[in-house]
């Protein structure tokens, strides 16, 4: 095994569904990869934030010597001076779901679609509401993504006639969505529809709606792919309709390309960009994986 | 009382050949001691001369290096941790130990709460504790915090707490250091019904008279070592202290040196108003020594606080040197050469967890400062002048302050005030719990102090101490000025009526000189 | 001038015990004036049961962490104490559906198990600190990091999920009301009130605050210090577990971000309340206020859009600081009036 | 029998200073042997440079935590102060690019301002705490969300990037290595040896112990009491904007995940080493080590594979009460000896 090719994967830890989501696709892609090329060692790590993340990246190069990376930046402008470095370093680099911002230094980019996924959601809604509608928004937390997905959310229900009543921070996270749903909810007495933006969120907000007895008035868009709301899609739910993918797996299909570019004959560049579809009754059996936890 | 059956019944506690260590440092030697039911028994001797830590083995809170402790003529381990009470051992500990955030009542039920069900009966432990205070005179009230009393207060309802329990022993460390003559007796006459019903008191005081009063039998200890254990009709006041120190003590107060008539006036004070204080007018001459008596919670102590800016100020005027001051923090008047000292050596006056050094240079650390920085050097030898100054005792240089003996923290203390070299002192109890030889050399040292020029307000419950060294005394009750002596009126019995409200201090008995 | 036993009765002193309150409670009658000023809403039926709702979860753990506080102590681990024992809760009751199938003995074999845990979990916590001397602020912050681990650990990174069919019957333990008072509040309100009692009427409360306030004290006084500590903590991981009992039916799941930030929640409703950080002195009536205001604090913020939704935490921040600010102030001029 | 001046000098302190700092000491090189067992590259030069270059953040802000706690406060603000001081430095930093292009002083107007607001930021948390008499946890709390938010709503709920010419320069100040050793870490160096002599040799850290130890024994020994702890406060605000100057150059960034949890980190170094969290005695010395600890564990989280990710946080808390242990245990034999 002397010529053990190493390749860093460095992610945010599991501290919501995503990246929970995330961070099982990347270790089932590390058992299933590793097993199939027994040349290859991945080492997965996970931070905490941005700071933490870059101590991550020096620590791959400084005390495993990595040959690549795999990096989902928790945030792209601070991660991009540690990513070049790792470069620098003379490693192949693979970028996931947020780019950095000199797309220069990547070698390889795959990624959902912030924009897409806040264009596709308002889409429906557009297709089940109209003029004089109302609907209320929980985000995120404050991050680049979160806005990302928020003003083309806006931008395309723009003129639409549809009222966004007011949105608020869930961030993330599903105690939250109950809370701030329970109170649009008391605060609103119309509501006709509702972006969570993430399953997370729209676990919490469907609680919340159940326990108000308000779920005949009103649907509920997620989004990202939590196995529990593709099921309810599958089922048929009323009040989650559809759901907008934002695919955790994407880890997995960059550590897929990562390796090839090493195992496979010809060279491995360029973007990968996953998009979002729409997941609704139809399609929801191709994005149901019953035993990933997210 | 125990005389007639004293001798013979069998001693209900006793320790036999004890000797204790801390680390490599011995401090007490083979010491022999007993006590018989119904029996007074005090024990005195100098500062640090391990009286504080025999009581401690006596009552299971230390463990003895050697020897046996004998209780109910049974050889036994006395618990630690204050479980000996159970067994009817009651302890006052020289230093008050109260919890500063507890109610009165909840500080004399404390560890024995009555309880029904397994719920406190609070109204019950309320007037129990009243009740208690009551038969002790004691005006605060049992819902108090703890924090809000004055120090002699606290030491009240410490000896409340310890009366109340069902003692068969007694033990008391210096109850009365911070009481004045009214008080000791009001307590003094709950020993004497405690010890006729049979319980057996231990009793520790550096108040010579108290222990010719009260006890039935001395013992004496001096640097560890036992020196004799007399009875009562053996003893003079000499003859004890003769015992304790070692040698003879002459004069206990020096001369009285009138200050000059025409001495520039230091501090003046009219009408001086506070929280607890009403209209306090005094002037002070260079050389003079003005004694401040009255009962406990007589506004002595806030008096000094309003006039350093420690309380605020409700009204009056303080001038200093004919120039007005209103200080607001300690740093002012120290600045301005009037410092004091304050008598809760243990809440207000020393950090208990560091060592002496860091203790003693603490208010004056400015002066032992080169280019910005501590000169250790410095403070070395401020602490070598502060211990052979204050004869102040540790018997190992990395003690805690904690750790050194009450009187020694005392004298600590008072060296501590004196580095900051101040023109007007403002002792506040200065010689609390301090052994009659070395409260020779302070009284020596007030008196030296004044006649260098300086001017003291010696505030004190001993009365003995205002009447022999104060050129004038200023008495007061209830927050008020009842009268002030001078001269020949300075005498106990003048003093006590003014303190007790039997007179009232005229508009022509007001400060003239 | 001496003060005689009738007068130190009943009447002055619960008036002393209402004035020790009134501060905190200045600062959420404030509040609410506000909360309604802004929006009308604030004051509807509805909403306010979802606000006592809401404050329970914070509110039972407080109710614990006050005690903790009172004696000196101070417990950072609550928030991934709740999310573990949620956890394994639902891991539990998972495995019991597939064995026996769903009864309502799931849910209390669950409801065990969380008390089971919670009691542990404290008894850790307050054996290291007594027994291993090692400061609280270490040893909970350790096991603060241990639970939340272990939790990530169990979910695989994502979420546990209670079974549905088990969620049926335990769904309304949150969900349903009895009196119109919803479940949760009421089991709050027990909180309370036994909270109350155990700190006021007990000598176990006496302790707590002696030992808080000199330990040297309270072992001279023959109280089994560290016994009496190591109860806090335990007394805090069952008031842990039963608000994870009342908040588990609530969304039925458990992940990695459960609980996050509780610990800082339920301290800041404690000292809000009129506890001291540094301990001797501890109000559970305090506390109950302090963690509606802090639930008030947020609702308020949702029910407006006035205030960009960037700056939430400043206004949080500025309300918690004004709120604790007037308490002292009205405090202060209680006692000042007393003392008249 | 009565203590020689000679006895209490220095050579008795000096002694005791070694030892104090022994506990924390004996944790770290257990920490390291674990690492090099680990993974030889521990103790590869680079590594190394890695690890003391990152401690520097949590070192230098810890070190002015030290003081506020030694004086008996608690800071939970730093992380977003840092979080906000970085913000609004990168704020200037590009409007001084845009109006006068860049050059050196660009950098130094940023550090320049950071050290305004560090100053300014620790004043306002010392005087709400002093003068409005608000517990320093809820003031610090506060002002903890207020940061947070503001740095947010700035970045208007993004990143702020600093411009990227004005990065060129600034960039050696954390990458750049004088005698081999990073710039950060002479900084931190440079900290650490100036708060050990401020705590230890100068008036000022011996009244942080007074206040510390007890408040009233400050008061009466003339010290400025509300003066000496809005100055710790003041330190902290400094150290955190000394901090924030090396961090701005690594990421060039600032956002709303900046610096989250730092303030627990820096309080758990101040108490890994040795300080007290009721106050009343500080090292400084132990402060760094407990740093170094911190950062190392991280680390060595990072060289090794053979624990799963999700433990990562389990592993780190046990480490963190078996260093304390660790280090309580040491202490005390060293005590016994030095009692012997
Ligand atoms: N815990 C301790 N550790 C070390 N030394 C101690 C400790 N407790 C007491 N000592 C020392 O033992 C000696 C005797 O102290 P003790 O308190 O018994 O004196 P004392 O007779 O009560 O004096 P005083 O009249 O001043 O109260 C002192 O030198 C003191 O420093
Ligand atoms: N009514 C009051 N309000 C507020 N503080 C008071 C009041 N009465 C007394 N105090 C405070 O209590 C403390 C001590 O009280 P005081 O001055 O009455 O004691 P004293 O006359 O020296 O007698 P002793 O100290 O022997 O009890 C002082 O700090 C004073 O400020
Ligand atoms: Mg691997
Ligand atoms: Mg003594």
């Amino acid at each position: 095994a002397q010529d053990q090719i190493k390749i860093g994967v460095s992610i945010p830890a599991a501290t919501h569904g995503f990246m929970g989501g995330l961070n099982w696709h990347a270790a089932e892609a590390e058992k299933r990869l590793e097993a199939a090329n027994p040349n290859i060692d991945l080492i997965i790590v996970t931070a905490d934030g941005p700071a933490d993340q870059a101590s991550d990246l020096e620590d791959l190069v400084s005390v495993h010597g990595i040959q690549a990376l795999v990096v989902l930046p928790f945030e792209s402008e601070p991660l991009t001076e540690p990513v070049r470095a790792v470069k620098d370093s003379g490693a192949f680099i693979t970028v996931v779901d947020r780019g950095l911002t000199d797309p220069s230094i990547q070698d390889v980019y795959v990624s959902g679609n912030n924009t897409e996924m806040g264009k596709v959601s308002a889409e429906y809604m557009k297709t089940r509401l109209g003029e004089g509608d109302n609907i209320v928004i929980l985000r995120g937390i404050p991050t680049v993504l979160d806005t990302e997905r928020f003003d083309a959310f806006m931008a395309e229900i723009e003129g639409s006639g549809i009222n966004v009543l007011d949105n608020k921070f869930a961030n993330w996270n599903r105690d939250d969505g109950f809370e701030v749903m329970q109170d649009f909810l008391s605060r609103f007495p119309d509501i006709d529809g509702v972006w969570a933006q993430d399953d997370d969120i729209t676990l919490g907000v469907v609680e919340a709606v159940k326990a108000a007895g308000r779920d005949k008035e009103l649907f509920i868009v997620g989004g990202a792919g939590m196995k529990e709301i593709v099921k309810g899609v599958m089922d048929g739910d009323e009040l989650v309709p559809v759901d907008v993918l934002y695919p955790p797996a994407q880890i997995a299909t960059a550590m897929d390309v990562t390796v090839a570019h090493f195992v496979s004959n010809g060279p491995v560049r360029g973007s990968y960009i996953l998009g979002s579809p729409l997941i609704t009754q139809e399609n929801a059996a191709q994005f149901y994986f019953p035993d990933s936890p997210f | 009382m125990a005389n007639a059956a004293g001798e013979t019944a069998p001693a209900i506690l006793a320790a036999n050949r004890i000797s204790k260590s801390f680390g490599e440092i011995p401090v007490l030697f083979s010491i022999d001691f007993d006590i018989h039911p119904g029996e007074v028994h005090a024990i005195i001797g100098e500062n640090g001369a391990g009286k504080s830590t025999l009581i401690k083995i006596l009552s299971g809170l230390e463990q003895p290096t050697s020897g046996t402790i004998t209780y109910d003529g049974q050889t036994v381990t006395l618990p630690p941790n204050g479980e000996a009470e159970a067994m009817g051992i009651v302890v006052i500990h020289q230093e008050l130990l109260l919890a500063e955030h507890l109610t009165v009542a909840d500080s004399i039920f404390l560890g024995r709460e009555l309880t029904r069900n397994g719920f406190l009966r609070l109204r019950e432990m309320r007037e129990q504790a009243a009740k208690i205070l009551d038969t002790l005179h004691v005006h605060v009230d049992p819902d108090a915090r703890i924090n809000t009393l004055s120090v002699a207060d606290k030491q009240m309802v410490e000896i409340a707490k310890a009366i109340s329990r069902d003692a068969r022993v007694l033990i008391m460390d210096e109850p009365t250091a911070v009481l004045s003559v009214a008080e000791t007796e009001t307590f003094f006459a709950q020993i004497r019904r405690l010890s006729a019903k049979g319980v057996a008191v231990i009793f520790i005081s550096h108040k010579l008279d108290e222990i010719m009063e009260l006890a039935d039998r001395v013992t004496v200890l001096r640097d560890g070592q036992l020196i004799a254990t007399v009875g009562n009709q053996d003893l003079t006041p000499d003859s004890i202290a003769q015992m304790m120190v070692g040698r003879e003590l002459s004069n206990l107060y020096p001369p009285k040196h009138e200050p000059d008539v025409d001495a520039p006036l230091l501090l003046s004070v009219t009408n001086l108003s506070a929280p607890g204080l009403k209209e306090i007018s005094f002037e002070l001459r260079r050389g003079e020594i003005l004694g401040f008596a009255g009962l406990i919670g007589s506004g002595r102590t806030a008096a000094a606080e309003a006039i350093v800016g420690l309380i605020h100020r409700t009204g009056g005027a303080v001038e200093l040197r004919g120039a007005p001051v209103n200080f607001t923090e300690v740093s002012q008047s120290v600045a301005a050469g009037l410092a004091y000292m304050t008598k809760d050596r243990k809440g207000k006056g020393l950090l208990l967890n560091v060592g002496l050094q860091p203790n003693l240079t603490l208010l004056t650390l400015a002066k032992h400062m080169r280019s910005g920085f501590l000169d250790g050097k410095s403070e070395v030898k401020a602490l070598d002048r502060a211990v052979r100054r204050f004869d102040i005792r540790a018997r190992d240089a990395s003690v805690r302050v904690g750790q050194l003996s009450g009187g020694n923290q005392q004298k600590l203390m008072l060296g501590k005030m004196m580095e900051s070299e101040p023109e007007i002192i403002i002792m506040d109890e200065p010689t609390r719990g301090i052994d009659v030889g070395t409260k020779q050399q302070i009284y020596h040292i007030i008196a030296a102090l004044a006649a260098e020029g300086k001017a003291i307000i010696l505030i004190s419950s001993e009365m003995q101490e205002v009447i022999g060294l104060s050129h004038r005394v200023l008495v007061m009750r209830e927050g008020r000025m009842a009268g002030v002596l001078e001269g020949a009126e300075i005498g106990e019995a003048q003093i006590m009526r003014y303190a007790a409200g039997i007179k009232q201090g005229g508009d022509d008995e007001r400060i003239s000189a | 001038m001496s003060v005689s036993a009738h007068e130190t009765g009943k009447p002055g002193r619960s008036f002393r015990i209402d004035l020790k309150t009134a501060g905190p409670l200045v600062a959420l009658i404030a509040l609410c004036i506000i909360g309604y000023s802004l929006n009308p809403a604030f004051l509807s039926e509805g909403n306010i049961a979802n606000i006592l709702t809401r404050s329970a979860f914070i509110g039972i753990i407080a109710v614990g962490a006050t005690f903790v506080i009172t004696a000196g102590g101070i417990d950072l681990s609550v928030g991934s104490m709740a999310a573990f024992i949620a956890g394994v809760m639902i891991i539990i009751m998972n495995s019991a559906v597939e064995a026996f199938g769903v009864s309502i003995w799931t849910v209390l074999l669950g409801c065990g198990s969380s008390l089971i845990l919670g009691i542990g979990a404290g008894f850790i916590n307050g054996f290291l600190t007594t027994k291993g001397k090692i400061e609280a602020f270490i040893v909970t912050l350790g096991t603060m990091g241990i639970y939340r681990s272990l939790v990530t650990y169990f979910a695989d990174g994502g979420t546990l999920s209670l079974n549905s069919s088990a969620r049926e019957i335990y769904r309304p333990i949150y969900y349903d009301s009895i009196l119109r008072i919803p479940i949760p509040v009421w089991v709050f309100i027990a909180v309370a009130i036994i909270g109350w009692v155990l700190m006021n009427r007990t000598a176990f409360g006496r302790y707590c605050m002696a030992i808080g306030s000199n330990e040297h004290v309270a072992r001279y006084s023959a109280i089994k210090v560290d016994r009496v500590k190591t109860a806090t903590y335990i007394l805090q991981g069952l008031c842990v577990s039963l608000a994870t009992i009342i908040y588990v039916p609530r969304l039925g799941s458990a992940s990695s971000a459960t609980g996050v930030l509780w610990e800082l929640e339920a301290i800041a409703a404690v000292i809000i309340g009129g506890t001291m950080l540094k301990g001797g002195f501890g109000r559970v009536g305090g506390t109950v206020i302090g963690a509606l205001i802090l639930t008030a604090i947020g609702n308020i913020l949702n029910l407006t859009e006035i205030i960009s939704n960037y700056l939430n935490g400043a206004v949080q921040g500025v309300i918690i600081i004004a709120a604790v600010y007037l308490q002292r102030g009205s405090l202060r001029a209680g006692k000042r009036k007393a003392a008249e």
